[in-house]
């Protein structure tokens, strides 16, 4: 996943309460004409894209209008959709990534208007809030207990991450605290940037850097448009073939690279973007129809392995719904009468 | 003066003449009313009000890029003393846990550096006005992310040096963007009242004209005893502190570090800036055009969400509504003959600016 | 009479170029005092020097008597020294108004307040043209500076240098891009200022004029004052002395026999100038110079512009040797080997920090090159064969051409089109500016030209015309008005036939300085 | 010959007009040293082609804005165009699953129709280059992600009408950026050799003379017979199709439609091409400033990654030395005499570029 630079802020102290479900009978609250506003941080990649489009279509298989705001990783501008947002008095608020202490107030002045809000991926500190988030360490954890399984002897670390972008860094906890446990480990180098296209000058970075340090023989990269620049860099200097690459999110491009002969892009931790977004929305179609959330949830990531792609001959994200079921939650905060999209 | 010479470009009074004139202000005005009946929620006084609100510190930034397009060139480096305000104000109040008054003050200093330093460049050092300020760009860029080590600056965060952040942004310093005064957002007032101050200083007192003279023709306003060089540097000092202004409202809004804050700020000031050549046919900065240009572009941006567009079919409509308005401004003065003495005599002033080229291009075939 | 402007041994360099070396002059009150000199014999450099644009590297300068440093232009100012400069562009502000520009003084002057709405400033701009009477109109007042020609600008500077009512008036050629009415009504305006006991530095290459103007003369040559002449009101300055003192050798025979013109060239039929004026008819040939002569805005560059395809469309046919010709782009034109030289040298010529060579070769580029690739070798010998051909003072063909003075510069624009194969040469007022040498050895050149090709040169001045053509036609409001032979062209007759029109913005009523200093302000 | 005039800045031989002359290029050179003897893995051969690899994207479409700036101004379209060209190739390899050297033609072709419609407005529709190319910017740069839903193309994915992208880029496309020929990759011959067209155009050819007239006073090029418009017109066209070439590198680099490639492009050309000013004292736009402003920025980026400096104190490093290397060549000048016009007559070429303003800045002091 990506950018975002979502509020480093103590994240909420509720417990969450995955086992929520929602009631079978369509409350009264759930009628024709319901207006969800989704405003998003969002930010560059295309993580941000699928996000938007799952939960689009889920509303709009039930009907319901969603008013789209995109703020393009601009968090002034996010704020001031936030305001034109509330001030056009939707019946749920969809809060879609952000800076803490920014989006908070906002928030708080929605839940006073009686709007209810669902969070997503930013620190919100208002119990009445619903904050659904994936869960970052999980994903961390997971991908790197496979780095670990498939490099039992350890070994040299390129470790691609950029600082001051939340989901970013509460993977980079984990990660430091794998170094720690894990002394066969060592970081030979950390490089990433973050700009317009992070691909792409993430690339030169790369370069520059398995040059300087031929010795790496694993990378982890802690979002997929960092990972695309690593294995650019990876081909030019030719060590694509002696280096076992890690990354995190999924997508139908991603698949793809992952899948080239000879990628070494061997393992990757990821929710299903689109996925995760229809969750949100029926949590924002339940909370419009007035149903009570719970304060916090999340949604579990999965481990998707090149051998498994492979082996599935797996080629974009549908067929890897298919092979992959845990990817697809139906369930999750599902309900008969919430008709769900394709 | 704007409004003066604009007469000139065609026959007075010629249809023409009219729509280079009011070109934007028409295209604005028919946009405006179209949002009104089509986009959903923009027929409010409070989605009015958040236009100008979300183009406060965007437009601040363009009037004194205003300001430096006079006298030199388009300030490149208000995007980044912008975001550079911002990390100074999270610095100021969240990891040094001082007060909103102190941050502001701070703010301001950093602008009135940054612009001191532009000003050094050019004036003293004679860089390349585009030059200098493009390298500033970069280095307070950088700068401003070295500050925090790349990090985000929150309230409870834990600092390099292993403390915890314990300040957080006053209540007073989110009250610039968050509270109202008489119904209109602080921010706005600040918005307008910059606004007016500029458009009088450059309209309505005789610096404005010495301004202008020195921008026009600097060997002319120095033999007519004008400080040209204070002029120059003024500018620039003047559009460091505007942008840090521009930076404390975003701060405000923000309420915490953010490391791209002000990234943004720069394409809009510069797109602003240029769209106001094209008001009332001015054809070179000004301050009208430049605060019709920020309502301008936050109207359509505003209205275009509100239809509910994608993000990149905005672009495309931002981009080709600001085409037009240009075509209507530029493009339909040719008609307009100039008398052969302007031509045998023709010569653009020692420091045209970008949007002055169009005469030196007309000269020629 | 005291002394009211001195200067002691004034030297300035650039870089290796003395410009100036050691000199010294003193003026009194209430006199104009004639500066003359070659082109590049340092005159301007001497004024800038006065007026804070320069400063001297030796030498000192007295006021009133007393030692005074002039450093920059305020300072000039407040030692009541008012300069008008050489280029009317050094002075206006080309996208601000002509009421704006008026005004421009006492924007920068404190005293005249902080606001300035558009009533104010028209009423200062009042102030000032009057001075030199001009009726401004409204829609004048408004008009962008841009759209002015060269001399509805000069007159602006002039203005305003005049309403501050200085105690020193510097005017570096001043009337070069005036018609003679407008130059008479400055002289009305100069000898007014003298008279009130004020002092006046006049630079200008017009020897009548200079008759008119001044009773005390010096000479500048190579940046040393070459010697000073007196004489009485009414009288004329020894001129034969002069000239010796300008170019220490006896000026140049300044008339020439007449030549019969030969084959016709350029043939012009129906080209109407202006919407007012009549369909015009002119024949050019070869064999002779043909001047055409009229004032300011009789339409000659509008005429020249149109047949060397670069004006507007004057619904006229033109042809080249009995062929038919509309170019319909200056590079056409040139193909066929018709070429102008513009009038205005520094806007329409000359491309800033070029080489003399490359400044020649421009316009045939083709024929210095080897393919697409430029022949350096070979355009450098052809510019350094033309420099000493017409005579170009520079100490190489690579030098930048802005380091040349006015005439030499003049001389690379006319030259050029020497190399290459001209039917027709246009020059539209080849002398302004331009020393008498420099005019000469000009003259010959052109005159050379004429065994091969027909020569048309506009022009403002009489004397030029009487000077280089052998035929005058004489141009008014865009109507041909008279076309004498130079034998049997009398002053008179031609005078008579070029009944100038009123120029675009000075008005009948006579001029007056006003009565109290300052008053403008 | 801007090699040929830069020696009029000061007296021939001077230390000063020496440093103006070769500032830029001594710090390269000290930065190239203090590299290779410093940064890891920089003193190898690999690590320099590499150097070069990379800048050869936005090196071409700097190149492209250097053509412009001479007879107009800067192109801020290039970023956006190479972009286009990026989803066009991956368009028409992924989505309607055509050859390579379709993929290569199209984008050209794309080139061609944004400079045309640049060279049309600006020439044809006299709107201020400046204006026009950021209204092309924001217009270009929306259509590209218009074009594709704003998803990164890949093959396997799932097209907006339902059916599965069958096509994937092909491997003589990736050889572009991916094979090497004589030990280079091909990239930078294609880099390296559109350099040296340009170099040998404006330096070498009367076409590059007269190119060079156009700009530096249109009025006189058009009266020495120049066709004034069709190099103006040209200018921006080339401009147009680099930036496509720029785009086809970078296409064959990612290997999918990445939405976001070429953004960052832009700023990039930018400061090469200014940087390019300050080269050999030209003050200019000129080609071999260009690219060796190309190398210099890429080797400071590289130099600095391999002494592992994170990317926002690059920034604030890669600004300082941008600052240095102007001052070098551009603050030194005042002692330096300028030529008589130039100081008597202040008026650079009417169509002035931003990087000549100094000179006006001078003149008035
Ligand atoms: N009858 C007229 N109608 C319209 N414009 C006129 C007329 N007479 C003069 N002008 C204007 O006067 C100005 C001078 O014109 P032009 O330069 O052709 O005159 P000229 O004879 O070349 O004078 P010079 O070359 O000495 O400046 C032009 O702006 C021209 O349009
Ligand atoms: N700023 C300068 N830098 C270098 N050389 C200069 C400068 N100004 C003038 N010169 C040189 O000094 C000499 C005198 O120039 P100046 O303009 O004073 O001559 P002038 O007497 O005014 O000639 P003209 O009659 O053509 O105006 C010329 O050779 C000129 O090239
Ligand atoms: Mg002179
Ligand atoms: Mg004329």
């Amino acid at each position: 996943e990506s950018d975002s630079g979502g509020g480093s802020g103590s994240s909420p102290a509720a417990e969450a309460e995955n086992d929520f479900t929602l009631p079978d009978a369509a409350p009264d609250g759930f009628k024709d004409g319901l207006r969800v506003a989704m405003v998003r941080q969002s930010g560059i990649g295309d993580y941000f894209e699928q996000w938007g489009n799952g939960a689009t279509a889920q509303m709009e298989a039930a009907g319901v209008t969603v008013e789209n705001y995109d703020a393009r990783g601009d968090n002034a501008k996010q704020v001031q959709m936030l305001t034109d947002a509330i001030n056009s008095e939707p019946d749920a608020l969809i809060v879609g990534w952000g800076l803490a202490d920014s989006v908070n107030p906002k928030i708080d002045e929605a839940i006073e208007k009686g709007i209810p809000v669902v969070v997503y991926d930013a620190a919100v500190t208002n119990s009445d809030a619903l904050y659904l988030s994936q869960d970052d360490e999980a994903i961390a954890t997971l991908i790197l207990d496979e780095l670990k399984t498939q490099n039992p002897d350890g070994g040299k670390i390129g470790y691609v991450n950029v600082s001051g972008i939340a989901p970013l860094d509460s993977r980079d906890k984990v990660y430091q605290q794998f170094l720690k446990d894990n002394p066969t480990f060592s970081e030979a180098a950390k490089f990433g940037k973050y700009t317009e296209s992070v691909a792409n000058d993430t690339a030169a970075e790369a370069v520059a850097t398995f040059q300087a340090n031929p010795d790496i023989n694993i990378v982890f990269a802690a979002y997929d448009e960092l990972a695309k620049g690593a294995l650019i860099g990876l081909r030019q200097v030719g060590m694509a073939d002696k280096v076992k690459m890690y990354g995190v999110d999924i997508s139908t491009a991603d698949i793809q690279l992952m899948t080239e002969p000879g990628s070494p892009w061997v393992a990757t931790a990821a929710t299903d973007p689109a996925n995760v977004g229809k969750i949100v929305a029926r949590a924002a179609i339940a909370a419009a129809s007035g149903v009570d959330l719970p304060s916090k949830m999340t949604i579990p990531a999965a481990l998707i392995t090149q051998q498994m792609l492979l082996d599935n001959g797996v080629t974009n994200m549908d067929q890897l719904r298919a092979a992959l079921p845990d990817l697809a939650t139906p369930e999750y905060l599902g309900a008969s009468w919430i008709p769900t999209s394709a | 003066m704007t409004d003066q010479t604009a007469t000139s470009a065609a026959p007075k009074g010629s249809v023409v003449d009219f729509i280079v004139k009011y070109g934007v202000l028409i295209v604005f005005a028919v946009l405006l009313v179209t949002f009104w009946f089509t986009a959903p929620g923009f027929a409010s006084g409070s989605s009015l009000i958040s236009i100008v609100q979300a183009q406060a510190a965007a437009g601040i930034a363009a009037l004194g890029m205003t300001l430096t397009a006079i006298v030199g060139d388009l300030d490149l480096s208000v995007g980044a003393t912008a975001g550079l305000s911002v990390t100074v104000a999270a610095m100021t109040m969240i990891q040094f846990n001082l007060t909103g008054g102190t941050a502001i003050i701070f703010c301001l200093i950093a602008g009135l550096i940054v612009g001191g330093i532009n000003a050094l460049l050019i004036v003293a050092l004679k860089i390349p006005p585009l030059l200098a300020t493009l390298g500033m760009m970069f280095t307070v860029a950088g700068l401003k992310r070295w500050l925090v080590q790349g990090q985000t600056l929150s309230s409870g965060m834990t600092l390099p040096d292993g403390t915890q952040a314990r300040g957080r942004f006053t209540e007073n310093f989110n009250a610039i963007d968050g509270s109202t005064f008489l119904g209109l957002p602080i921010s706005v007032w600040i918005f307008a009242i910059i606004g007016l101050a500029v458009w009088v200083f450059l309209q309505k007192t005789r610096f404005g004209r010495v301004h202008y003279a020195v921008g026009g023709n600097p060997e002319a306003a120095r033999l007519a005893g004008a400080r040209v060089n204070r002029y120059r540097a003024g500018a620039y000092i003047a559009s460091g502190v505007l942008a840090s202004i521009a930076g404390i409202i975003l701060a405000s809004r923000i309420r915490q570090g953010d490391i791209s804050a002000g990234d943004s700020s720069l394409l809009d000031a510069v797109a602003i800036t240029l769209i106001g050549f094209a008001v009332l046919g001015a054809k070179r900065p000004n301050a009208f055009g430049t605060i019709v240009g920020a309502l301008f572009l936050g109207t359509v941006l505003q209205g275009l969400t509100q239809l509910g567009l994608k993000y990149y079919t905005q672009d495309l409509i931002k981009g080709g509504v600001l085409l037009f308005a240009l075509l209507m401004s530029f493009s339909l003065r040719r008609r307009a003959r100039k008398p052969a003495a302007a031509a045998a005599a023709e010569e653009p002033p020692p420091d045209s600016r970008p949007g002055l080229s169009a005469d030196a291009a007309e000269g020629a075939r | 009479m005291s002394t009211v402007l001195e200067l002691r041994d004034v030297s300035k360099s650039f870089g290796p170029n003395r410009v100036l070396r050691g000199v010294s002059l003193a003026i009194d009150r209430g006199e104009v005092y004639a500066l003359m000199g070659a082109n590049g014999a340092g005159k301007s450099t001497l004024i800038k020097v006065l007026a804070g644009v320069h400063q001297a590297d030796s030498g000192q300068v007295f006021i009133g008597g007393g030692p005074v440093a002039i450093a920059d232009p305020l300072a000039a100012q407040r030692h009541g020294i008012a300069t008008v400069h050489q280029n009317p562009n050094d002075g206006v502000v080309l996208d601000m108004t002509v009421a704006e520009n008026l005004a421009l003084d006492t924007f920068t002057d404190g005293r005249s307040g902080l606001v300035f709405n558009r009533a104010k400033t028209d009423r200062h701009a009042h102030e000032v043209a009057e001075v030199l009477g001009m009726d401004l109109s409204r829609s004048m007042l408004r008009r962008p500076v841009r759209d002015l020609g060269v001399s509805e600008r000069q007159l602006l500077v002039l203005a305003r240098a005049l309403s501050r009512r200085p105690e020193i008036l510097i005017l570096d050629e001043p009337t070069s891009a005036l018609s003679s009415e407008e130059a008479d009504r400055l002289f009305d305006l100069v000898h007014q200022l003298a008279d009130d006991g004020n002092t006046v530095l006049f630079v200008s290459h017009k020897l009548a004029e200079l008759d008119k103007i001044s009773n005390h003369l010096g000479v500048l040559r190579d940046g040393a004052m070459q010697g000073e002449f007196v004489k009485e009101a009414g009288a004329s300055f020894d001129w034969p002395g002069v000239l010796r003192a300008l170019f220490d050798r006896a000026p140049a025979e300044l008339r020439h026999a007449e030549q019969r013109g030969g084959r016709e060239v350029l043939q012009v039929s129906g080209a109407q100038v202006y919407a007012d004026s009549q369909p015009l008819d002119l024949t050019i040939r070869d064999g002779e110079v043909t001047a055409l002569l009229g004032l300011l805005g009789s339409g000659k560059t509008e005429l020249l512009e149109w047949i060397f395809g670069a004006g507007g469309d004057l619904r006229g046919t033109v042809t080249l040797d009995g062929e038919p010709y509309s170019p319909t782009h200056p590079g056409e034109a040139i193909e066929r080997g018709v070429y102008l030289v513009p009038e205005s040298r520094h806007e329409q010529a000359i491309v800033p920090d070029w080489s003399i060579t490359e400044l020649m070769t421009l316009p045939f580029a083709k024929q210095f090159s080897s393919g697409p690739l430029m022949n350096r070798r070979k355009e450098r010998t052809a510019a350094q064969g033309m420099i000493e051909r017409i005579g170009v003072v520079t100490r190489s063909p690579d030098a930048p051409i802005e380091t040349l003075s006015g005439g030499n510069q003049q001389k690379v624009v006319i030259g050029r089109w020497l190399l290459g194969t001209p039917k027709a040469l246009l020059l539209d007022e080849p002398f302004r500016g331009v020393d008498i040498n420099a005019r000469h050895d000009i003259g010959e050149s052109v005159r050379e030209l004429t065994d091969r090709a027909a020569v048309l040169v506009a022009t403002s001045d009489i004397d030029e015309a009487l000077e280089i053509a052998d035929r005058i036609v004489v141009i008014s409001q865009g109507n041909i008005v008279g076309d004498f032979r130079l034998a049997e062209a009398s002053r008179d007759a031609i005078f008579e036939a070029m009944s100038h029109r009123p120029s675009a913005i000075l008005s009948d009523d006579a001029a007056a300085l006003p009565t109290e200093p300052g008053e403008s302000a």
